[in-house]
Order: structure tokens, then C-alpha cells, then sequence
């Protein structure tokens, strides 16, 4: 089991999980590690974003095709009009519109563009929503009302016919205009891999940048006071509640661009892969590993629990003789045996919280010491 | 010294606020000793502690000659000593038969009746009240409740705190009223924290002035009373030392 | 028209979703935790139900006969359930609390607790499945054809549920104002401080809550066994109406939960399917979604609850009066 | 042209306007020393609140003169912190009205009244216990134009400002002797300095009006005094007014210029320092009759 462990870390699909999560993790921990809301419903966010993805370049790519191509799946449905995305003619259509975005780089760019800044959008929209009701009122609340806004929009996604129900949809690839350029450099059967893994990476470093300049900021300063007593901060002319809608909103339009990432490599949606366990579960369980409200901390996080899963996943079989039951529950055991002996053996995690003043530091000892 | 408290060297607060400094001080038996104070001079701090409220740093706290400070509250209770905070002393949503049985938890069965039976044959209006909610009592009469649930274990020492705060005047008299009787009939020990504090030291017998959480004066409550900077040092005018 | 079977099931649902709702308020009056696992407990109950069948039952058992292993069943569910809760206080979350863990890391633990106990109940459906192949390859088990035979035209399941949920709903009144261990933890919920210093040992009640709503939990977990086909995740799945039944109740009263448990149950049951009738659309699949619109209309009109609200004082507002000013919410700390 | 202001130009009689101010500045006109209208900060009308069925704050109308040091003192339970509660906004008051400048301001939320310029400070300190004594202060900057999630970007429109509003706050950590201790986690000081923190946050917000809870029970009286002394210094230099709730006379005295008193939630006494502390019924409300 020794070396060919190494090879997963020369996956691109493992790096692929450590991206896209370390977008989820890291913009949970804008919300609860650094703002200290408890954002128990990290999935609603998720799959709005993935609801996008699905939705948008299907929706929209089957009024772009040609003529012709329209032509051809009228034809081939057998009925007298075009048919609906979400129809039982989905993967055909998706097909069609696939090579559309195949032959036309810019046409494909810009579905591509239009899904990630609508995710953000729509997920931004959502966090309000979803939190409004409860801002206001003790954190108890607000993770019960986040989680209650995620899971009822699990299970009226999985049940909408636009959706495609519970048989889901193929989705169509708006990542071609860079699948043709990896595919000469790893190869057609990697190309697609590789290509998601290089959108999510950037768009990942570009979001640790991001808050990593956040919390060297005034503002970082500002939702750490929130975070550390509410009291304090509204006597100080803070408006409290303002604050947490508006983090929430920006924690949920980054885990939005996730889930229209997620649904770009993978090209199938189905609601329930975005249960409560995989996406907001498991960020948890990363960010309190990693060191809540230390960026850098959660990426690592992220990286050692991926890495942990995937392991699980593809040494299942290998492991079976040696565990007395079926090794695909150890995923379970591993998460909720973590979540609570990191709690009680390191409260802050690998890395704990530093201070990040936006100035340099030398600068402000000099400060100090001048009188 | 037999059966009253004392109190040596005591050095506690909450948490990292530190409330009492080296505070001192022996309560007689069956005696009334009062504690007295400006505002935030830890009078209520020192009943607490006593209480095992607090935090302790440092120093002991005896009791019939054993030191309990540092002790978990409800096994202070069984010592035979009764607190009665200031505030929040009835549980409101319990009818007033109900905070009896709830004094009495953990006694044997086949006293409980009686002993709900003497404390309110010494607090009449209770027993016209006994199915009714706490909360529904008048200030006064909560504040009888207080102590009754307080008496129904037979404690050997009680401490009040500020038992007569925001009672009508005639009410608060009945009430210290009532504190003497236990000295004087029940023969219990009797710390009292007042703000009241020309009232208190008339019926008490020793008087404690705590300022800014130290003792500055320890002797008679008549001593006490007749000191002639009481005044100042109640309105803040002269810090202790 | 709402099928008899239908409003049998949606009742036993209700019954289920008020002793859940029950227990979670009660552990969270004493130990100030919203306890995200309080599902699973049920779920533990219910494989209790499940181990009796496999190895007691069998299939020569006469459906409809409520006979010794049934009973044994509803023990070894409250049991397990009360054993299940008790842990999860004494290893878990007494230690956090005694380090100074805060409230969102109390949360998180119970959160982990859940996954984990969802992990061990799924390793014990394997196991369970292996002692009785008569289910087949399916790891969803109900008890249905253990009560479907009816007495005075009722299903006996139903007579069971509602004989269980009053019951126990009694038996637990009659603890909190009988007895006075009961009035101590009525006494330590509103003021444990006073508790205390009255000789009540708080951290006992502590942990005799969690016996109690563990228990009440796991018979729940049983109960359902009769309506739902149930597999290690099913516990888990009602979370969000447990809390929403607690939560239209106002967290804070037991009666609230009940009250809340049969509004939520009935509602998210009989409610979308008599709305789903009324606009001629099958509305079942949607019935997750009815605990969410309660906990927002509840957290937006009257965030403390039915059984918070002023109701004398509402109608003289809505009849005329003087206007009522509300507490704002955040207020500093005191001490 | 609504019927209010048709009704001021039709008929602009003296009393008319004498009526439009009342309404306006609160019933504040002509009560001034030497003729000028008085400029009253702060004033409460009638103000109520109770708790169940305890009165908390009892009818209480009081007026906080610009650029004074006004005290309010009474025993325990008095009800001060609760009359300081709801001028603050934390509580809303059952009755009555809170004027600022003139301005109804009752039932304002706490950071509202920030934005007009009233700032409080709490009994216990509630610092931002894992964010160091400079974060601390720096929090309490106003309009802090870095406090924006646009801020990681546009670097450049704050960092100017940062700088400025450490300077000053590097001032009034010195000030209040916290210099030293500027880069330690607020929640590991002991009990006085969390309070001198308090105070130095207040200072760092640039109110034009400080309510100010008890802000030198705790601390040592060589300490209490440079604190007052300061207090005072910016009163006079800045005009900042103090409204300040304290029972350490004997420290606070000669400092202060105007004192009420409370007891049992109503105002009994009213005055000049020595006034009311020599009044009997002051007395009597602390040591009891």
C-alpha cells in the first residue's frame, strides 16, 4: 500500500477535491471562523451554485444552437417542437450543445464566465434570504434556520421536473475553449480533468489571495470583533446584523462559484450529492482541523482531510480484511470522531488564529516605542 | 470557637477579577453579624465565596472547625448552611408548595411534611399561597418564601443578602423583623449583607464594613453605627485605608 | 380527500415528531445546547425495535399480535436510546463545557456526534442484515405488518403510537410535578444557581435529561418503525422538523413542544397533501420543505415561540390599546 | 405644500415659532443662564422601564448640559445602569422620550446613536477578548473607510487613514498606560486594564457625548485620578461631554460638575457636587432610614 499511495497525490483529480473544497472551506471560514457565524447550512450555497452550473449553459446553449442543430433534435425527439432541456432528451441535447461550445472557444468562454458570476449572484441572493430571518436574533438560531434553508432547497431541487427530478441532468461541458488546450498538452481522456482542475485552482488561490488580504484588512478586524462580542461592537457603531448578512452573503457567493465548478467537471447534476455531509460537514471538519480564522491553517485542513477521504475511497477494498466493517462507513466514523477530538484536544486547530494587523509590524513597534 | 464561621485570608473574585483582598473576619455563633458597605465593596462577593460561588485564590474559610472553602455548593448546603440571594431567590415558575419540596430535596420522606409545616406556620401568608406560582407572590411575600425555603433544611448559620432591597419599608421591617426571631428563637448563626445599613446594624450584633473589597472596620454593630465616618465612607468619600 | 391510511400515518408521524420535539427542548433547557443529534437518537431506538425482530420475532410471529417481544422491543429502544444520549453527554459534551467550549463548538460536536453515530448504526444495519436475510439485500426495515391488523377499526400501530406517546408524555408530567427529583430539574432549568445552593446536584439532572429525552427519543425511533422505512440515516433526515417543532414552541417549554410537534408533524403531512389536492399537484416530495416555512414564519412574527407570545396582550393590541414595545434582543452581558 | 408648513408661513407669530422650537428642541427654550437658551446634550423626559413587575427606572427626567462632567449616583439597584441602558439604547424605555441635541432618539439602536456621536462604556468591561489592545482601540475608529469588504482591493483608499487612526490610538494607549501592552490578546489583561481599555475604545471613537459605566470602580486611585484627569482635559479642550455613572466620590468629586442622584429608580436629588451629597435624602437612600 506504500508507493501506490503516493500516486494519488499525482491525480489530478485529487487536487482537483483539494481546490474546490478549499473554496468551500475557506469561504466557511470567513463566515464562522472569522465572522463567528455558525453556518450550519454551508450546502445551501453549494448547490445553488451547482443549480446554475446545470441549469444555465442548458437553458440558454439550447437558444444558441444553430438552426440546424435545433433542426436535428426535433428530428431526432420525434416531435413537432424543440424539447425541453430537462426532457428525456437531456443527454442528447447536451450533446449538441456540448459541440457547439466544442467548435466555438468564445461562445464556450463566455457560458463559461456568465455561470461563474450568475453563481455568485444567485448565491449571494440566497445567503441573504436564508439568513435574514435569523440574524437578528442568538447564533442557536441561525444555524438551525441555515440548515433547515439548506436542506428543504435539497429536497425541492431534487424533486423540480426543471431539474430533470430525481433522475437529474447531463450537463453540457462549458469548459471545452480549455479542454482544447490541455488535451495537447495531458491528452484527450485527461483534458477535461485537467482543465477543471486549473479553473478551480485559480479561482481558489484567487480567493485565498482574496481573504487572505481580508484579514490583513480593517474589515478582517472588523468581523473578528463581531465574532467577539457583539455587545461591544454595536456600542462601537457597529450594525451587527447588517455585518452578518453581508459576510454571509459573500461566504455563500464563493461556495456558489464551487458548486458551478463542481457541476463544469463533473457535467452531471443530481441534487443529492450535495447533502449536508459532503459539502458542509466535511468544510467544517477541515476548517476546525486546519485552525479556525487562520486561512492558511484551513487550506492544510482542506489538503490532509481530501487527501484522508480519497485514501478511504480508493483503498476501500484493499483495507476491507482488515476492518471487522465494510470500510465505506469508515468515512463517517472518521468525520464525527474528528470533529470532536479536535474540539476537545486542539480547540484551535493545527494552526491557531494570528493577529494580522493591516500595517506592518515593524512599523507599528516603532510606533510603540516612540514617545 | 465551636460552631461559628471563620473567615482567614480570603482572596477571591470571578474568574480573573479579583473582588476580595485578604479579607478576614469571625462570625459568632447565634449571633447576627452584619456586612457593610458602599456599593461594590464585595460584600456580596464575600457571601458567595462563603457560598462556594466564587472563585478562591487563596485563604480558608472554617466551619465548625473544618474548611470549606473551595467546596461544590450543594455539599455546603448539606453542612447546615442556607443562602438567600439578593435576587432570583424563589423559583418563580414553581408554585410556592413546590419551592418547599424543592428546599427539601434529598431529606427523608417522612419529614418533609412536617418541616414544610413549621416554616410556614412561622410565615402564615404562605400557606394561604401554597398552590399558587412563586411568581404571582408580592415582593414581600417572595422575599418570605426565600427564607422559608431557606429554613426548611433547619440550617445551623444563613446569609442573607440584601434581603429587604426594593421592599416597601413597613414590608422590609417585618422582614429584618423576622431575621431576629431566628437568632432569637431558632438560635441560627446570621450573616447579613445590607445596603440598609442604619437598620441592620440596630438589630445586629457584630458589624463588618467592607470597602473596596477589604475590611476596614471590625467590632460592634453599635460600634459600628456610632463611627463617625460611616456616613463618608457609604457615600464614597473615603476610601478604605 | 385525505385517505384514512393517510391520516393514520400522518398522525404516527406527529406522535413521533412530538416526542422528539420534547426531548430536544428538554436536553436544551438544562444544558443550553441544541443537541443536532437528537435524530439519530431515534434512529438508535429504532434498531433496537429492529434487533428484537430479527432475533426474537422472526417471521412465525402473527402479525398484528402485540405480544412479550413487541414490549421488549419498546424497552430495549428506550434503552438504547437513553444509554445513546447519556454518552453523548458524559463523553462529549460534559468535557467541552467543562473546558469553557463555546456554543458554536457545542453545536459542531453534536454535529459530529450525529455522523458518528449514523457511522455505528450503519456498520450495526450490515450487521443486522446478515441475522435476518428474510429482508433481503434492502437495509430499510419497517415494522409495518406488525401492526397493521386493526381493533375497533383502527390500526393496532395507531393505538400503539398514541398509547406510547400519552404515556410517556404522562409518566414524564408526573416526574416533573410529582416527584421531587422532577421539581429539582424544573427548579435547576430555571435557575441552577439557586439549585445549588438549595443541595440539588445539577450535573445529575443534567445527565437525567439526556436519560429522559434519549429514551423518549429512542421509543420515538420505534414508533416510527410503524410508518417509515427506516435506515441509519432516517433519524438524522428529521432534524430540521425536530428543531422546527421545538422551535414554533419556543424552546422553551415542554408543552410548547408538543403543541409545535403536532403543528409541524401534521402540518408538513396532511398540510401539503391537502394543499397539493386543492391545487390538483402531487406536493409529498415537498414536505421537507414545510418545517423551513415554519421555522422562518416563527423566527420572523414571534421569535419566542407559541408559547412565548403574550396572547392577552396581543389581542388588547389587535383590538386597540396601547402600543406594546418589544425587547431588543441584544442586551450586554450581565455580570 | 403640506398643511403643517402652510400653517407656519400663513401665521408666523412669535408664539407659533416659541411653540415649533418646543416641539423641535424638546421643551428646551429660554432656560438658559443670562437669557441664552441653555445647550442641553443630553435629556430625558419621563423615562420608564420596567422589568416584570420591578420598576426599574421610575419617571426619570434629567439634563446633561454640553461639555459638563454630570454624575449619577445612587445605591445598588437604584437603577442607573438601567436609565444608562436605555438612553443607550440597549433597552427601550415602557415610557418617555430620549432627546440628543434635541433630536427624539428613543428606541434607537446602539449604533445609530454612535453615529450621532454617543458612545457608552459597560460596568464590566466587554473588550474583544482574542483581538489585541490595539485591534481593541482601532475598532472604535469612526467611518473607517477599510471597513468594507472592497477593502482587500482598493488597499490604497484606506491605508493612509489606517495609519493616521493608529497614531491616535497609539496616543490614547499611552494615555491610559496600555502603550506597552498594545499587541497582547484584550482578553488576557487583568480586570483594571480591561476597563482602562474601555475607556481608551471610548476615547478612539471621537464622541461628542460619553456615557460612561463605572469607569473607575477596579482600577487603583492614583490611576483613577490621571483617568479623571484626563476626562476632564478633554472636556475642556475637545468639549466632549461626560455622562458618568460612579460611586467613588471621594476620587470622582472635585472633578465633576454637576450630580444627580437616584434611588429606588426615581431622581432625588439634583445639584452641585456638595449639595447633594450633603442632602439627607442622599444619605439617608445609601445608608438606609
Amino acid at each position: 500500500m506504500g508507493l501506490p499511495s503516493i500516486g494519488i497525490f499525482l491525480t489530478p483529480e485529487l487536487w482537483f477535491w483539494v481546490a474546490v473544497y478549499a473554496i468551500v472551506s475557506l469561504s466557511l471560514n470567513l463566515e464562522a471562523g472569522i465572522t463567528g457565524i455558525p453556518n450550519f447550512g454551508k450546502h445551501l450555497a453549494v448547490i445553488m451554485g451547482a443549480i446554475v452550473g446545470a441549469a444555465l449553459p442548458g437553458y440558454l446553449g439550447v437558444h444558441i444552437l444553430p438552426e440546424e442543430a435545433k433542426q436535428a433534435i426535433i428530428e431526432a425527439a420525434g416531435k413537432g417542437s424543440l424539447p425541453s432541456y430537462a426532457s428525456s432528451y437531456n443527454s442528447m441535447i447536451s450533446t449538441y450543445i456540448t459541440n457547439y461550445y466544442a467548435s466555438h472557444p468564445a461562445v464556450s468562454f463566455a457560458m463559461f464566465a456568465l455561470t461563474i458570476i450568475t453563481a455568485a449572484v444567485v448565491g449571494a441572493i440566497v445567503g441573504l434570504l436564508a439568513s435574514y430571518p435569523a440574524a437578528r436574533l442568538k447564533e442557536d438560531y441561525l444555524a438551525i434556520t441555515l440548515l433547515a434553508a439548506a436542506e428543504a432547497t435539497l429536497i425541492i431541487s431534487y424533486n423540480a421536473p426543471a431539474l430533470g427530478g430525481t433522475q437529474g441532468l447531463t450537463v453540457p461541458n462549458t469548459l471545452t475553449w480549455l479542454d482544447s488546450l490541455t488535451s495537447r498538452i495531458v491528452g484527450r481522456n485527461m483534458a477535461h480533468q485537467v482543465s477543471s482542475l486549473i479553473v478551480a485552482a485559480v479561482v481558489a488561490a484567487t480567493i485565498l489571495w482574496y481573504l487572505e488580504r481580508l484579514v490583513r484588512s480593517p474589515m478582517g478586524r472588523l468581523l473578528k470583533g463581531v465574532r467577539e462580542n457583539e455587545a461591544a461592537a454595536q456600542a462601537l457603531g457597529k450594525n451587527t446584523a447588517a455585518i452578518k448578512l453581508r459576510t454571509l452573503m459573500m461566504g455563500s457567493a464563493l461556495a456558489s462559484i464551487a458548486g458551478s465548478i463542481f457541476i463544469m467537471a463533473t457535467l452531471g447534476w443530481i441534487a443529492t450529492t450535495y447533502n449536508r455531509v459532503s459539502w458542509t460537514f466535511w468544510a467544517w471538519a477541515m476548517m476546525i482541523l486546519g485552525g479556525m480564522g487562520n486561512n492558511r491553517g484551513v487550506l492544510l485542513g482542506t489538503f490532509i482531510l481530501a487527501s484522508i477521504r480519497q485514501l478511504i475511497t480508493y483503498y476501500k477494498d484493499a483495507i476491507r480484511p482488515y476492518l471487522p466493517f465494510d470500510p465505506v462507513w469508515l468515512d463517517q466514523l472518521v468525520l464525527g470522531s474528528l470533529l470532536v477530538v479536535v474540539l476537545m484536544l486542539r480547540p484551535e486547530g493545527i494552526f491557531a488564529e494570528k493577529t494580522t494587523y493591516p500595517l506592518p509590524r515593524k512599523m507599528l513597534e516603532d510606533k510603540a516605542a516612540a514617545r | 470557637m465551636g460552631m461559628g464561621l471563620s473567615v482567614r485570608n480570603i482572596d477571591a473574585g470571578y474568574g480573573k477579577l479579583q473582588i476580595l483582598f485578604n479579607v478576614s473576619f469571625t462570625v459568632p455563633e447565634r449571633k447576627i453579624t452584619v456586612i457593610v458597605g458602599p456599593n461594590g465593596s464585595g460584600k456580596s462577593t464575600m457571601l458567595k465565596t462563603i457560598f462556594g460561588l466564587t472563585t478562591i485564590y487563596k485563604g480558608e474559610i472554617l466551619f465548625e472547625g473544618r474548611n470549606i472553602a473551595g467546596m461544590a455548593p450543594h455539599k455546603i448546603a448539606k453542612l447546615g448552611i442556607a443562602y438567600v440571594p439578593q435576587t432570583d431567590n424563589v423559583f418563580g415558575k414553581l408554585t410556592v408548595r413546590e419551592n418547599l419540596k424543592m428546599a427539601a430535596y434529598g431529606m427523608d420522606e417522612s419529614i418533609v411534611a412536617d418541616r414544610i409545616e413549621e416554616v410556614t406556620s412561622m410565615f402564615p401568608i404562605l400557606s394561604e399561597r401554597m398552590k399558587q406560582r412563586a411568581d404571582t407572590l408580592s415582593g414581600g411575600e417572595r422575599q418570605m418564601l426565600a427564607i422559608a425555603i431557606a429554613l426548611v433544611r433547619r440550617p445551623k448559620l444563613m446569609l442573607f443578602d440584601e434581603p429587604t432591597a426594593a421592599l416597601a419599608p413597613k414590608i422590609a421591617l417585618e422582614i429584618l423583623d423576622a431575621i431576629q426571631r431566628l437568632r432569637d428563637e431558632h438560635k441560627i448563626t446570621i450573616i447579613l449583607v445590607e445596603q440598609n445599613a442604619k437598620r441592620a446594624l440596630e438589630i445586629g450584633d457584630k458589624g463588618v464594613l467592607l470597602v473596596g473589597g477589604k475590611v476596614a472596620f471590625e467590632g460592634g454593630a453599635r460600634d459600628l453605627l456610632e463611627h463617625p465616618d460611616l456616613a463618608r465612607m457609604y457615600l464614597g468619600l473615603m476610601a478604605g485605608e | 380527500m385525505v385517505s384514512l391510511v393517510y391520516l393514520f400515518n400522518s398522525l404516527l408521524y406527529a406522535n413521533t415528531i412530538v416526542m422528539l420535539s420534547v426531548g430536544l427542548t428538554l436536553t436544551y433547557l438544562t444544558t443550553r445546547v441544541p443537541n443536532f443529534a437528537h435524530g439519530s437518537l431515534a434512529t438508535v431506538g429504532a434498531y433496537m425495535m429492529f434487533t428484537v425482530a430479527a432475533v426474537v420475532m422472526k417471521e412465525s410471529l402473527v402479525s398484528g399480535n402485540i405480544s412479550m417481544p413487541l414490549v421488549l422491543g419498546f424497552v430495549l429502544a428506550f434503552l438504547g436510546g437513553a444509554f445513546a444520549g447519556l454518552m453523548e453527554y458524559l463523553i462529549v459534551l460534559r468535557p467541552l463545557k467543562r473546558r469553557g467550549t463555546g456554543s458554536l463548538g457545542l453545536m459542531i460536536s453534536t454535529l459530529g456526534v450525529d455522523i458518528f453515530m449514523v457511522g455505528l448504526l450503519n456498520i450495526y444495519a450490515d450487521i443486522l442484515r446478515g441475522m435476518r436475510p428474510a429482508t433481503g439485500v434492502s437495509r430499510d426495515w419497517w415494522l409495518r405488518s406488525y401492526v397493521l391488523s386493526k381493533v375497533a377499526g383502527i390500526p393496532v400501530g395507531v393505538w400503539v403510537s398514541f398509547g406510547v406517546m400519552i404515556g410517556c408524555l404522562t409518566l414524564l408530567y408526573m416526574l416533573l410535578t410529582r416527584t421531587r427529583f422532577g421539581i429539582a430539574m424544573r427548579a435547576s432549568i430555571e435557575n441552577p444557581q439557586l439549585a445549588q445552593v438549595l443541595g440539588v446536584n445539577v450535573d445529575l439532572v443534567n445527565m437525567a435529561s439526556w436519560i429522559i429525552a434519549g429514551g423518549l427519543a429512542g421509543l420515538a425511533g420505534a414508533l416510527m418503525a410503524f410508518v417509515v422505512r427506516i435506515n441509519p440515516v432516517t433519524g438524522s433526515d428529521e432534524v430540521v422538523a425536530i428543531f422546527a417543532a421545538s422551535i414554533v414552541g419556543g424552546l422553551q417549554s415542554l408543552l410548547g413542544g408538543v403543541v409545535g410537534g403536532y403543528i409541524v408533524g401534521l402540518s408538513s403531512t396532511l398540510g401539503t397533501k391537502w394543499l397539493g389536492d386543492l391545487v390538483g399537484v402531487d406536493l409529498a416530495a415537498y414536505k421537507r420543505a414545510v418545517p423551513l416555512i415554519f421555522i422562518i414564519i416563527v423566527l420572523l412574527v414571534a421569535p419566542q415561540g407559541l408559547m412565548g407570545v403574550d396572547w392577552s396582550r396581543l389581542r388588547r393590541r389587535i383590538i386597540g390599546g396601547r402600543s406594546v414595545r418589544e425587547e431588543r434582543l441584544t442586551v450586554p452581558h450581565a455580570r | 405644500m403640506n398643511a403643517a408648513k402652510r400653517w407656519l408661513v400663513w401665521k408666523p407669530s412669535w408664539t407659533r415659532l416659541k411653540c415649533c422650537a418646543l416641539a423641535l428642541g424638546g421643551g428646551r427654550w429660554g432656560r438658559g443662564v443670562g437669557g441664552e437658551p441653555a445647550d442641553i446634550i443630553l435629556a430625558t423626559e419621563s423615562l420608564t422601564k420596567s422589568f416584570g413587575g420591578l420598576v426599574a427606572v421610575d419617571g426619570v427626567s434629567l439634563e446633561v448640559r454640553r461639555g459638563s462632567l454630570t454624575l449619577l449616583i445612587g445605591p445598588n439597584g437604584s437603577g442607573k445602569t438601567t436609565l444608562l441602558n436605555v438612553v443607550s439604547g440597549f433597552y427601550k424605555p415602557d415610557y418617555g422620550r430620549v432627546l440628543y441635541e434635541g433630536r427624539d432618539v428613543t428606541g434607537w439602536p446602539p449604533y445609530k446613536l454612535y453615529g450621532i456621536g454617543m458612545v457608552r462604556t459597560f460596568q464590566v468591561p466587554q473588550p474583544f477578548y482574542k483581538l489585541t489592545v490595539l485591534e481593541n482601540v482601532l475598532l472604535a475608529s469612526r467611518n473607517h473607510p477599510g471597513e468594507y469588504f472592497r477593502a482587500p482591493l482598493a488597499k490604497s483608499s484606506w491605508l493612509r487613514r489606517e495609519e493616521e487612526l493608529v497614531d491616535r490610538a497609539f496616543e490614547i494607549l499611552r494615555l491610559v498606560g496600555l502603550a506597552h501592552l498594545w499587541d497582547h490578546p484584550a482578553g488576557l489583561l487583568s480586570g483594571g486594564q480591561m476597563k482602562l481599555l474601555e475607556i481608551a475604545r471610548a476615547l478612539m471613537s471621537g464622541a461628542k457625548l460619553m456615557l460612561m459605566d463605572e469607569p473607575i470602580a477596579g482600577v487603583n486611585p492614583t490611576l483613577a485620578h490621571e483617568i479623571l484627569r484626563f476626562i476632564t482635559r478633554l472636556k475642556e479642550e475637545k468639549g466632549i461631554t461626560f455622562f458618568i455613572i460612579e460611586h467613588r466620590l471621594d476620587i470622582a468629586m472635585k472633578y465633576v460638575d454637576y450630580v444627580y442622584a437616584m434611588a429606588r429608580g426615581r431622581l432625588i436629588a439634583k445639584g452641585k457636587p456638595e449639595e447633594v451629597v450633603s442632602n439627607p435624602l442622599v444619605i439617608d437612600s445609601y445608608l438606609g432610614g
